[in-house]
């Protein structure tokens, strides 16, 4: 019923009592910017319509519903997909893989000198992607030892 | 100066520098050619200062080589123009991308925060605003409809009473809950490195750092996600200092498409801070402010240059994001006022008055909040980050939710108390005994006795100061993307507006006094509480992070009309200076110490009269400097002193007795050059002599075949005497970007200074702890 | 580098400078203590640069000295704080003054130029806006009324006919020459520094040049009045460059009350760099417009620091302006104009047009503005100043007076066009054949098919076009004071007001265009011309003096809304790129080529790769560097060598065979401490030693009594290595403020670098004759 | 009769035709802020006031004419104190003097080595007025010299 459209006509007028409401705000929607005029925007308009309509105040405004639908929409799906993958990241991947426990002996932020090697050995496509993975997973790893465990950046 | 440096030639990176990595690594000779070296010789490691002086020089020589090579065909003239324009297309590409990061993040935000009370049933994707936006049955200004269902009337209750209430508490506080829930497990899971606010850490970077994957996509991604969940969960943050460090990231993604930039971090830096200005832009709508924010508190080595690039880069972004018109009242905040109503003069002194109070704030608000976080930092709780944002977002909630002007969004309520009363509002902060003229047309504003509606609103708005003033301290800091503009905001703002109704009721009363001069005779409505509001934010910002003129001209973008300025200025100047009284350091400064990041602030001034010999290595009684003799070292004298000596570099001088210098060789250089010559094979053994020189003995010599290392000789570092002041010393490491700099006395290498030397002598002389600046 | 230097102790200074030479005299004993030398050594030569860093040193001593003594009474307590205070107090007085002068200059020059139509005779001082201000015989919204009488009028006749027309055209041009007779005639003989714009010379001293006189206080009197005079004479010209120039010399004489900043150079250059923000501040009545500018032309070696001063400065100046209201609109300029019809996204094409439009006039106006002047500078054209004023003066109001819109006041007709059509308008500009509805409560503005008036106000504006772009060409660079905003402004505004009304024709006619969009579509009002005035105002300006962010700022505070910003930026970077494409430099920039001041651009990057081995002086086969050694030269050799050469300072060595590099002593604190030594009559003859040691041989030795110099020793001078790349040295001098630098292989000394051989440098790889560089 | 007065009240209304001449603009002197309406600024309202009232649209403004009258006077006394000075320093003066050429052989700017002695010398008032006035002097010439001789600066 035009409840969701994109283009509305405000008009801000004084108070005046129908229906047992006093009422102040009148809108209308779908309404071409031209027409955007107290005549044509108030229902039932009072008796002196042009002292009347001299003292409102009426404003064309205009929104995107259909993009903030994709919008919402699109964040709701990028959001499941990270909650899905986190969790996969958190909970299966450890069980599948073997135990393999982070290790950071001296007190300097760990390199993985050992990545290239691998990237340079592995030229399948899949086996990239895999390496790529790996290193971002040893990034992570080192991340969260600076955030939580060692608490050196990011007070 | 003793730092950790592995021997790796290129270390760990983003994955996205991969492909420059192969093809860096695939023409690396570095003994062949001096301009190779110099470019391709540029990774850093982690956390490590970069060299500005020699990444700059290596883009002199890039630039030259593509100069030279598109005189030579078409197409290398079309790279040659591509190169040029390269920056200009960078930023326009992040302000695009800025602008609709912030446009998804604003709507979701906003969506996600409605979510807690209710939902559009016949349009879930609309927030309580949009939903009601359409609907014919509003008779007054106010936000509720038919459309808009809260969670009890969803589940068909439709009668208020203290069942429904509790229902609607209940589920208001398992909403805020799961979405700070998410919010800390995603960042502990995907991207640590997106959690708190970002600035410190980008001003930081700015100034020379690196922190690898603190600008990678999956902290840009992650940050983005969760800073809508961690908005929406109601606590006491905001998204505006995150924005920042989105912005920042998304110019790093931006900047490795052009080579001229990705692969050189100095010049990376020009396109961050851009970004960075791009970030305050749409975070706050204003694009001048933004760019003066990158000015004056995250730019360092190119203040200037940059600047019209910033410019435009905040337009853009500032651009798109009106296009995308997220709260569809075209403009870029929630909080967007404009006045026409005049100051008088004698408001002047209440607007001091805020100013006291926000320096007050902001001291206050510093001293409690970095206790908090050195406690976090160093005790066992900070191991627990999940359960602390968990209690955090539970204690808020459960706080939040009876107070009307805690429960609803930050920015709506900064929004409310911005906003002046109009003949149309009948909000309770609008609840005026007034009885004025129909006249719309000369539209007077409501102006009173304060009704039991005013009154109502102060108490309840008195109480959500406290909360928002101590909830925050304990908020900011926590290992969820957190952002303190927003609740600084508030807390000033709400503070602006009670004085502010004070001063208008008090106006009211007695409008004769001699105070009110004559701009309240006759009754008239002179105080407009709104402004007040304004400029108690301002102050309290301003007291919490000490800017100046690029938080006046935020706020003066927020109001657009000119003629606040003075009061803005005169509240932001007082609340700096009672700040400053309190304590030197806004938040972020005091982070970066806190955390001690090797960042020397561009600001501060050195007032000390020490001279550089008192700050060189080695002090008096250590052991000698250790240097390289230009000709008279062996391949594995080198390499023994390699192993030995774990210094960044090493100075080398003509021989050990005359100390004179010749140059400053890199350890990452030379040891790449050691293993490179003897993997080659060509001769060079354990008890080849090196040679830094250009004259090397020729084959006529007994003795393996000589290894030329002169190519990778810096042969111009940065030399002072040991007499200069510390200032001039400081000066040069700031201005000119220095990581080293070496002390000769009449020509004689004395020692070394370096960034980090200076840093922790800044430190003694500040009475603080010298061996908390950690890295370097 | 053979720059002449006389040997005077102290020069000329100017007189209010007096009571502090001669406190500086009495106490000038250089032997004694170290710091004492540092602190009254402090003066500079006429036309000579300053050494930032000794300066800025110089100052750190000053503030040591003055909070030991703060510590041991009270009196010293208070003068302590005065101290740490006189910085804002300082910038206080500044702004003050600066909207006193700009509120003075203002009144002054609107009623001297309506001087020249007629006049007041009830209240003379009036000008004929403000005469009719009050007059209840007002039937439409303009500027005539009974009580203001032509010229004509005045004597009597009061029929309008050929013969009034004669009548007031003759004492038109008579009052334009006397005008401006008078004004160089006072400048010739008071105060020949006050001509010109004064930004190229701002610029260059801010940059740390000495020009004694240009800031003092005759100029400020005598550029002040003439200001007025030239523009009230209707001189091509406008006033807002020269009152930058009066902000400044504003800024040097409070500067002087605070020894802090009148004795210390490097010090007083923050106060002027406040002083410029204040400036055009006032002459656009845009603070933040002011501080960017200030920051992007003309501050220079601290460009953050004094931000947040300079803002202060600004806007109190802009305060005090607008407190004594000179137009009676309660704003800071005539040509304020609040717009608040939106644009639309076709109009970026005309607006890049007139951006392209800008550009050109930029690029034209200088290369012939640059010729002419040349010309006057080399040619005996150049005696004749006094002649060339008057021609040009009885030329431009010849040609001027027939043309309404030349006739009047530039800023009036700034204003005129940067109006938009209001419904109560009846100048030509908005004669449309429209009928419009009269609900003036939906105001719409005129909109139609042009009438009579719009055909006939465009040709007359197309004639005005080129009369003013032609004029200002001569009138830029006569020795009068004369700014080229306001012109350059009015040729843009015209061009944009001529496409605007084009464009809204087009519109007007067909609306259906693809082009236009939706924008237009049935027959709405889309175009407004006076916003296109403004964009051809900001690309002019853009086109001439190359300004970016400040110019975009200005023009946006000079309209009030951000939404014009883009418009505004999108016509400026176009005009900046084109006119970049003709020649790479502002009209200020080119002024100071043409006068060779030795200004090192901060902003230009240094594209090339040579090294400091490349410049340094000696060059390959000139004579040695001449040096003196640390302890083996007598006072007669000294002497000799003073005489002999003419250079400013001299490297003190080890030994000359060893070239090892002790210090580095400036000349005339060298030539002082002889002569000093010579009258004090204790011992020292002409073989009596000179030591720059510590260690002075003691009694035991035979002959005379040693001299020791070593507390004039400057023990640190800047050193770099021969293989340093220039660009680095650039860096060097241009954000560490050097001198001189001294070149250094290997330890050994090697020659000298100073800033004349970097611009030298610099203008021989831009093929230009490096023998324009004239001071130093 | 309120012709010069520094407050007014402006009302811009719709067209009007009174006396045969065209009015849109009433404006009404001396009044204060609050009484700026139009029902008290149009003389002659017309018959239907309030439609008329509400469509005109009334501005308070304020200047300070007093302040133009001291400024304008202090500029023309400022301006004619220059003028005369300058007539004599440019004509009496140069008669009543010796005949003093400027002599600037060099071509470097000349500076006036023998100022100071003056000024030690001459420890009486006038005397300093008067080496002040010397010096000032001194400094116009070479600015003079700079500017109209060599040319060397302000081109």
């Amino acid at each position: 019923e035009g409840q969701y459209d994109d283009r509305r006509c405000k008009c801000v007028c004084p108070p005046r009592v129908i229906n047992n409401v006093t009422r102040k705000v009148y809108l209308k929607n779908n309404i071409a910017r031209d027409d955007c005029e107290c005549g044509k925007v108030v229902d039932p308009l009072p008796d002196n319509p042009v002292e009347f309509c001299l003292r409102c105040e009426c404003e064309y405004e205009s929104r995107n519903t259909m993009l903030m639908k994709v919008l919402v929409l699109f964040v709701l799906a990028v959001l499941g997909v990270l909650v899905v993958y986190a969790g996969f990241v958190m909970c299966l991947e450890p069980l599948c893989a073997k135990p393999q426990q982070p290790t950071f002996p001296d007190s300097g932020p760990r390199h993985a000198q050992d990545d290239r090697p691998h990237l340079v050995r592995s030229a399948s496509m899949l086996g990239r992607v895999d390496s790529a993975r790996q290193r971002w997973k040893k990034q992570v790893e080192v991340q969260r030892v600076n955030v939580y465990d060692r608490r050196n950046i990011l007070s | 100066r003793r730092t950790r440096l592995d021997a790796s030639g290129m270390s760990q990176d983003d994955i996205s520098l991969q492909p420059f990595l192969n093809s860096c690594e695939s023409s690396t000779n570095i003994l062949d050619s001096s301009e190779e070296t110099m470019l391709e010789f540029g990774q850093y490691d982690d956390f490590h200062t970069i060299d500005w002086v020699r990444d700059i020089s290596r883009d002199r020589l890039r630039h030259k080589q593509i100069s030279r090579k598109s005189k030579e065909s078409c197409w290398d003239l079309i790279k040659g123009t591509h190169d040029a324009w390269s920056g200009w297309l960078c930023v326009l590409l992040v302000g695009m991308a800025a602008g609709l990061f912030a446009g998804i993040v604003d709507i979701g935000a906003s969506w996600m925060s409605d979510l807690k009370e209710g939902i559009c049933p016949e349009a879930f994707w609309l927030n309580k605003e949009q939903c009601c936006w359409g609907s014919n049955d509003t008779t007054f200004d106010d936000r509720s409809c038919s459309q808009w269902l809260t969670w009890s009337q969803l589940f068909g209750i439709h009668t208020e009473n203290a069942g429904t209430y509790i229902l609607d508490y209940i589920i208001y506080v398992l909403w805020a809950m799961s979405f700070s829930v998410i919010a800390v497990f995603l960042v502990r899971t995907l991207a640590p490195y997106a959690c708190g606010s970002g600035i410190p850490e980008i001003k930081t970077i700015l100034s020379g750092f690196i922190i690898r994957g603190y600008l990678g996509k999956w902290t840009l991604i992650i940050k983005s996600v969760t800073m809508m969940l961690a908005v929406s969960a109601g606590l006491s943050l905001g998204k505006e200092g995150p924005l920042v460090h989105v912005a920042c990231c998304i110019g790093n993604f931006f900047s490795y498409l052009f080579p001229k930039y990705g692969r050189n971090e100095a010049k990376k830096r020009e396109i961050l801070s851009a970004a960075s200005a791009a970030g305050v832009s749409v975070a706050f709508g204003a694009p001048i402010g933004g760019v003066l924010f990158s000015l004056e508190e995250v730019s360092y080595y190119f203040p200037l240059k940059t600047m019209w690039r910033s410019f435009f880069c905040a337009l853009v972004a500032a651009f798109i994001l009106r296009s995308i018109n997220p709260f569809g009242n075209s403009h870029l905040v929630k909080f967007y006022v404009e006045y026409n109503t005049p100051w008088f003069f004698f408001e002047l002194l209440p607007f001091i008055l805020l100013g006291v109070f926000g320096g007050l704030y902001g001291a206050f608000f510093n001293k409690f909040n970095l206790k908090w976080c050195r406690f976090r930092k160093k005790t066992r709780m900070g191991l627990f980050p999940i359960a602390e944002v968990m209690i955090v977002t539970f204690v808020t909630a459960l706080l939040a939710f009876p107070n009307p002007y805690t429960r609803e969004n930050t920015s709506i309520l900064i929004q409310r108390l911005f906003k002046d009363c109009g003949p149309v509002d009948d909000s309770d902060l609008c609840d005026y005994n007034a009885t004025y003229a129909p006249n719309l047309n000369n539209r007077r504003n409501p102006y009173g006795e304060a009704g039991t509606g005013v009154q109502n609103a102060m108490w309840q708005l008195f109480l959500a100061l406290i909360l928002k003033g101590i909830l925050t301290i304990f908020t900011f800091g926590m290992k969820v993307p957190a952002g303190l503009f927003i609740p600084s905001m508030a807390v000033g703002a709400i503070a602006g507006r009670l004085i502010g109704t004070g001063v208008e009721q008090l106006a009211f009363n007695f409008p004769d006094w001699i105070l009110f001069d004559e701009a309240c005779a006759g009754g008239q409505r002179c105080v407009t509480p709104g402004l007040y509001a304004m400029v108690g934010a301002a102050a309290a910002l301003g007291g919490v992070t000490r800017m100046t003129v690029s938080l006046v001209v935020i706020m003066f973008e927020l109001t657009g009309g000119l003629q606040y300025i003075i009061p803005i200025m005169a509240a932001v100047m007082t609340s700096k200076w009672v700040g400053d009284a309190f304590g030197k350091e806004g938040i972020y400064d005091a982070h970066i110490h806190l955390n001690g990041y090797p960042f020397l602030d561009a600001k501060e001034e050195f007032k000390h009269t020490t001279i550089a010999a008192d700050i060189m290595r080695p002090r008096r009684g250590d052991p000698p400097l250790v240097v390289i003799e230009q000709d008279n070292m062996t391949v594995e004298e080198l390499e023994t002193l390699l192993q030995e000596e774990d210094y960044n570099g090493f100075p080398v001088v003509v021989s050990k007795e005359t100390q004179l210098l010749v140059g400053f060789v890199l350890r990452r250089d030379l040891s790449h050059a050691l293993d490179e010559a003897r993997k080659a094979q060509d001769g060079v053994v354990s008890n080849s002599r090196v040679y830094f020189t250009t004259h090397v003995p020729g084959p006529l010599d007994v003795g393996p075949k000589p290894l030329k290392l002169k190519k990778m000789l810096d042969q111009s570092p940065f030399t002072i005497t040991d007499q200069t002041p510390m200032e001039v010393v400081i000066d040069m490491f700031r201005k000119l970007g220095l990581r080293q700099c070496l002390v000769t006395h009449k020509g004689r290498l004395l020692g070394i200074i370096t960034k980090k030397d200076i840093l922790r002598h800044i430190a003694t002389l500040a009475n603080q702890d010298p061996d908390s600046i950690q890295f370097l």
